[in-house]
């Protein structure tokens, strides 16, 4: 009578908790569930995740590194969990719409997110920086679980108007114990919401180990608000992929909301300010770089054959040529002019302010001339 | 000039009618809350609305204040209107993150990408004998958060317009109805077209002597005293500030212009409430101009008391009056009052 | 792989979720697990917990009527919940600390409250009223779920002193959405810490049905947090005991929180200023009627003849002298002193709020003489 | 008289020497926040602390404001004195309703039975160059809840004092921890028997002609317009207020019947911030004494902006001597400004 805890039935279902496809040494594993679903992707589109993974890692490479040189104020990398990104976010459609939190930058950049617009928050220039509805992407929410209620919020709004498209969100696992992230399971369950809560389990919060948030894993939340829930290797582009477009399926088919748990790993620090060596061991690193989603791929490509050295050459080239154009893009972004930090913040006119920006440019005007 | 027909309601059924036509002329429109459907709210001020527009239209949500506001930004980014009810004053508190973090920000944070037309009707304010937290005066909080737009009604027309108004706005809008006026009556007429914007106060009485500023639930008491002062012979101008973000301070400074002294009165706490800036601005714009300082008639800087105490934390028609002497350099209760 | 739900998995702990040890009609259902955490109680301790239940209930009908005569604002019945409360509230010890809301009337009784600190509050006198210290019991939360946090962080206070007491929380199925009552969740279980979730699922939050907050029962949410749960007939003395005895064991024995869900009805309108029939059928209350928690204690006395005429007597002389003197202490409740509006807003001096008493006297005594 | 050993500190680590003594001195003290164990913290004020007194000391929490608070309520009436760190400014909404509806009115709810000594440290303020939510300033929200207490430190020193009397206070206190000034420098003496009670202001420098009124980060950039006015032939007397509820309104109204002239700063928002408190209490007390109306120079009525723009947002050396002119009569930046 007294459940201790949902995977203590020992039913087939949970024994088979954790979902793999790929192992890391790039072996496949047989999955009768998961495989159906990557079924049809082929070696052409594995070498493009392939592509994806590289290209994101490259991106966080130059833009830690842009950090360091005081191009950027800050940077928070996603080294480690470019296969849970790059998984869930080539299994939606154009028109399923993502809220994310700070670290998806690998999520934006499948989205089709300018490079520059993606670094402004980074570097200053802006609190998100594009515009959500050109790229179905919400700006990123840095208030820890927020847009978790925002997607539902979302999805609320497709099902009213009887859409099949989807809303996602990411969060991490500190997310869940924010009272904004359970909300929105109740919520998504209460109104069968077509949205997909996706969580990167990444073991860490800052410097918070996931034992601090959960005492289970945290895939088995999600079962008791009514929402079924999977647990998949992060670091298996494969298996993310499959969990996604399950999720996705049961979402467009009136099935409701859906819970991923993508088990993986922050290799780097928290943000560029961070410094993990406080409060992690380097034997957990490594032993994570054993695991690395780039590493695993590349050797499932390299045993069938899909990785030519032309492939490599080409991806490699691909990968310096956005860090080159995000290096370039950084460097030469004009700064906003002053009197911009008065705009937007009504949609309509309002009084005060205009009066605050009009006797703002009067005190800049007293300045003119001057090499302020 | 149309022929325009007028109804006699109460300012709760004013705000009825309002979300009614709302619902009716934009699609776009939802209502969102505890207890809004089949009851019709706690105030019945939803009344029948699911009934005619559907569950769908009118959504009773989980109880969960943040998940009503986080779910409305993420309606509006979806392109709807969300019409968030907070079910009293002192229940709004648990939703604030969702609020200033999010409602009054995400059209800076998107550089204007993004729109929240969300409009968050909150039942506030006291002398109704309640509980604790259901007769709160919070509407500083928000009038100090930049990115949202701030309004309370006094009257069904005002209820009914404002509301129409509040919703119609791109902004976000904190809608403050004053509950312990639900039932006060008054003409209303439902075309809008040349109705006061939503952003100005009013002048509701003109007079010589004395600017009295108030709003919400204090502009009934506020209209008492000024009636009773004029039968002391003294001129008071009554304004109904209407909006607290923005406040319409060139009505207010015109009439201070006109006076020389100033009042305010709002049942929220004192310190750092929205009469400390209305002193604070009006001394800054008629500097030259006042006779004495502005005066406060407010609630004490104390949590909200039991009800048997309401009547003494509420500013009534006899503390305004003493402070309108105050202002006056009449006697009045502070005259031999040593700090 | 998908887990549907915690109750999907047909074990046999699941399948025997409901526990139920007295039926409606009196007759005692066999439960072995159950059975032995009441096996102690006496014919003479079944009578007295019938009549803390009788007396209840009438102090309920009282406050009822003395709001009726206008001599309460306000009263929230708890009329068909007798069982949940005095069940659960008779398995605590002294030292053990109760967090409530609202409705928990029964409770406090059991807490020894005194009637008119206990109507204080419901008469305008108070925002609580009495002293938490002297009867180890919080005055009500009136914010939905803000109790469930503090009960837990005074538990993680008894095990920071290795104390063996426990902190219990009451709350509904409404406040199962708020945030905080999963934060609770949360920190309960990250701390181990001993305390008691005990929610009463009355069926209702004010108008909505349990359905608008959970898909699944309540009890399935907490075992996903790592808190197991019962769920139990909350109509039922028998079984609240024996779940809240259990669930207070296990928190002695540094065994961690637990999540008791009662299974009850709010047989009255929400609180005397509600309408219920505005969103309830009569069928609906009728068939809960015949699930009265003290009906059926009476017909299980009545059974083993431990209800004589002279205990029904007494019972009802006991009740009438309690609803006496509630009246009593209502009706000759002092009005506090105007100037008590500013006490007790600080432990410590404040200087404002010294300076505005100061000049809310001296306008008071501008009435002197007056009638006001 | 007692010889006293000072130590030269960053104001960061007198935080943390300060939270060492009231850990060591009363082991009722428990920390509980995010990142505060092994991380010692963002800002490392609790560095070294757990590993000193233990986890159950110094309590790594889970990610969750108002589980922050609300359990710390718990420990409260447990009769612990608990501490608590939110990691910045803009992470305190979530946490908003505990703070307010329990923190605030826990001791009047219970008529004093029961007292709430839980210190809030908040790291706040801008000119970090940090990404949104991580440079607000919202102490006006608490200012206005009755039943808080609210301070803000400027120097080392006052950083460790205010801090220990914070956490012995049996009053709940809003701490906030000027962000920008962690690593200035300054003398800190242990030893605070003899030092200004919690409430108090102080006067930084004495001057005749203009009364300046700041805190927290902006008390260094007044020192410095004040020095830069004396150039300038100009007397400023500057107070440090430290505590904004209650302000010692005393302490500047009697520098203003003395100056005749007040100027008030602060990073947050103008509308209905501490400002504008200010300057209504003080044109209430010394209306006979000013010269000219109180002014402002204040954080824009806009959320906080990206980090290329705060130079502007942030009132300024230039900004405050503008206004300090204004008051005084002189050529100003809006000299000629038209509304
Ligand atoms: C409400 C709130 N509280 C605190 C923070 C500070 N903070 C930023 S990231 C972070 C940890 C988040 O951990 P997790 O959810 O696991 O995501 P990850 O960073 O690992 O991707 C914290 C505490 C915040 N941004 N928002
Ligand atoms: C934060 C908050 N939101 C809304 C309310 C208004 N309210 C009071 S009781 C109630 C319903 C509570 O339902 P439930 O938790 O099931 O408890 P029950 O009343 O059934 O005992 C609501 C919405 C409140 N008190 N607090
Ligand atoms: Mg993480
Ligand atoms: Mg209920």
């Amino acid at each position: 009578m007294l459940r201790e805890s949902v995977t203590e039935h020992g039913t087939a279902d949970l024994l088979e908790d954790f979902v793999q496809l790929l192992k890391p040494d790039g072996s496949r594993v047989a999955n009768p569930t998961f495989d159906t679903w990557v079924a049809d992707v082929t070696d052409e589109q594995l070498v493009s995740l392939y592509e994806d993974m590289v290209v994101v890692r490259r991106i966080d490479a130059e833009a830690t590194a842009l950090q360091r040189q005081g191009e950027l104020g800050l940077w928070a990398p996603l080294l480690g969990q470019e296969a849970a990104q790059i998984g869930s976010a080539r299994a939606l459609r154009d028109d399923d719409f993502i809220f994310s939190s700070y670290r998806e930058n690998a999520v934006a950049y499948c989205r089709g997110v300018a490079l520059t617009d993606l670094l402004s928050m980074w570097r200053g220039h802006s609190h998100g920086g594009w515009d959500p509805y050109t790229v179905n992407m919400a700006v990123p929410a840095i208030i820890i679980g927020a847009q978790a209620l925002h997607a539902t919020g979302y999805a609320m709004g497709i099902k009213a108007e009887a859409a099949d498209s989807v809303a996602i969100t990411y969060f991490g696992d500190g997310a869940t114990s924010q009272g904004d992230v359970n909300e929105a399971l109740v919520f998504a369950a209460s109104f069968d919401a077509p949205v997909v809560f996706f969580c990167q389990n990444n073991q860490w919060a800052i410097s918070e180990p996931v034992g601090v948030q959960a005492k289970r894993h945290i895939s088995e939340r999600a079962p008791g608000f009514g929402i079924p829930s999977m647990r998949v290797d992060g670091n298996d582009v494969l298996a993310v992929m499959a969990a996604t477009r399950i999720a996705l399926d049961r979402a467009r088919g009136g099935g409701g909301p859906t819970f991923i748990e993508a088990v993986t790993y922050r290799m780097g620090p928290h943000t560029t300010s961070d410094d993990p060596s406080r409060y992690r061991t380097k034997d957990e690193l490594e032993e994570w770089k054993g695991k690395d989603p780039i590493t695993r791929l590349e050797a499932l490509l390299e045993s069938t054959g899909a990785l030519s050295d032309e492939v490599r050459a080409r991806v490699k080239a691909k990968a310096d040529a956005v860090a080159g154009e995000l290096r370039q893009g950084v460097i030469s972004m004009e700064d906003p002019h002053p009197l911009s930090v008065f705009d937007n913040v009504y949609a309509e006119p309002h009084s005060w302010l205009e009066r605050q920006k009009s006797q703002y440019a009067a005190y800049l005007e007293t300045f003119e001339g001057d090499e302020r | 000039m149309t022929t325009t027909t007028t109804t006699q309601l109460t300012l709760g059924k004013a705000l009825n009618s309002g979300l009614r036509r709302a619902l009716a002329d934009d699609d776009r429109v939802v209502l969102i809350g505890e207890d809004i459907g089949a009851l019709g709210g706690v105030f019945r001020v939803t009344d029948g609305l699911q009934a005619e527009f559907g569950e769908t239209r009118v959504i009773d949500s989980p109880l969960a204040e943040s998940g009503i506001i986080g779910t409305a930004v993420g309606l509006a980014m979806r392109g709807f209107r969300p019409v968030c009810e907070i079910q009293f004053d002192g229940f709004i508190y648990p939703g604030f993150d969702q609020i200033v973090a999010q409602v009054a920000k995400l059209h800076y944070r998107t550089r204007g990408h993004v729109s929240m037309p969300i409009t968050i009707r909150v039942p506030y304010g006291g002398g109704i004998g309640a509980v604790e937290h259901h007769s709160e005066s919070p509407e500083s909080y928000f009038a100090h958060t930049a990115g949202l737009r701030v309004v309370t009604c006094s009257t069904p027309q005002d209820a009914h317009t404002m509301l129409r108004q509040a919703i119609a706005s791109d902004d976000p809008v904190l809608f403050f109805e004053p509950k312990r006026r639900y039932w006060a009556k008054g003409e209303v007429d439902e075309d809008i077209a040349d109705a006061l914007p939503l952003g100005k106060a009013r002048v509701v009485r003109e007079g010589t002597q004395v600017t009295l500023v108030t709003y919400g639930p204090l502009v009934a008491t506020a209209i008492d005293a000024a009636a009773a002062a004029e039968d002391d012979g003294v001129s008071i101008e009554l304004i109904d500030l209407r909006s607290l973000s923005p406040i319409d301070f060139d009505t207010v400074e015109a009439s201070v212009r006109k006076t020389g002294r100033l009042v305010i009165s709002h049942e929220a706490q004192q310190h750092g409430g929205i009469g400390a800036e209305i002193a604070a601005s009006i001394t800054e714009r008629c500097f030259n101009w006042l006779e004495a300082a502005p005066a406060r008639v407010t609630g004490f800087d104390t949590p909200y008391p039991p009800a048997s105490l309401e009547e003494h934390f509420l500013p009534d028609l006899d503390r305004m009056l003493d402070t309108v002497d105050r202002v006056l350099g009449r006697p009045n209760s502070l005259s031999n009052w040593e700090a």
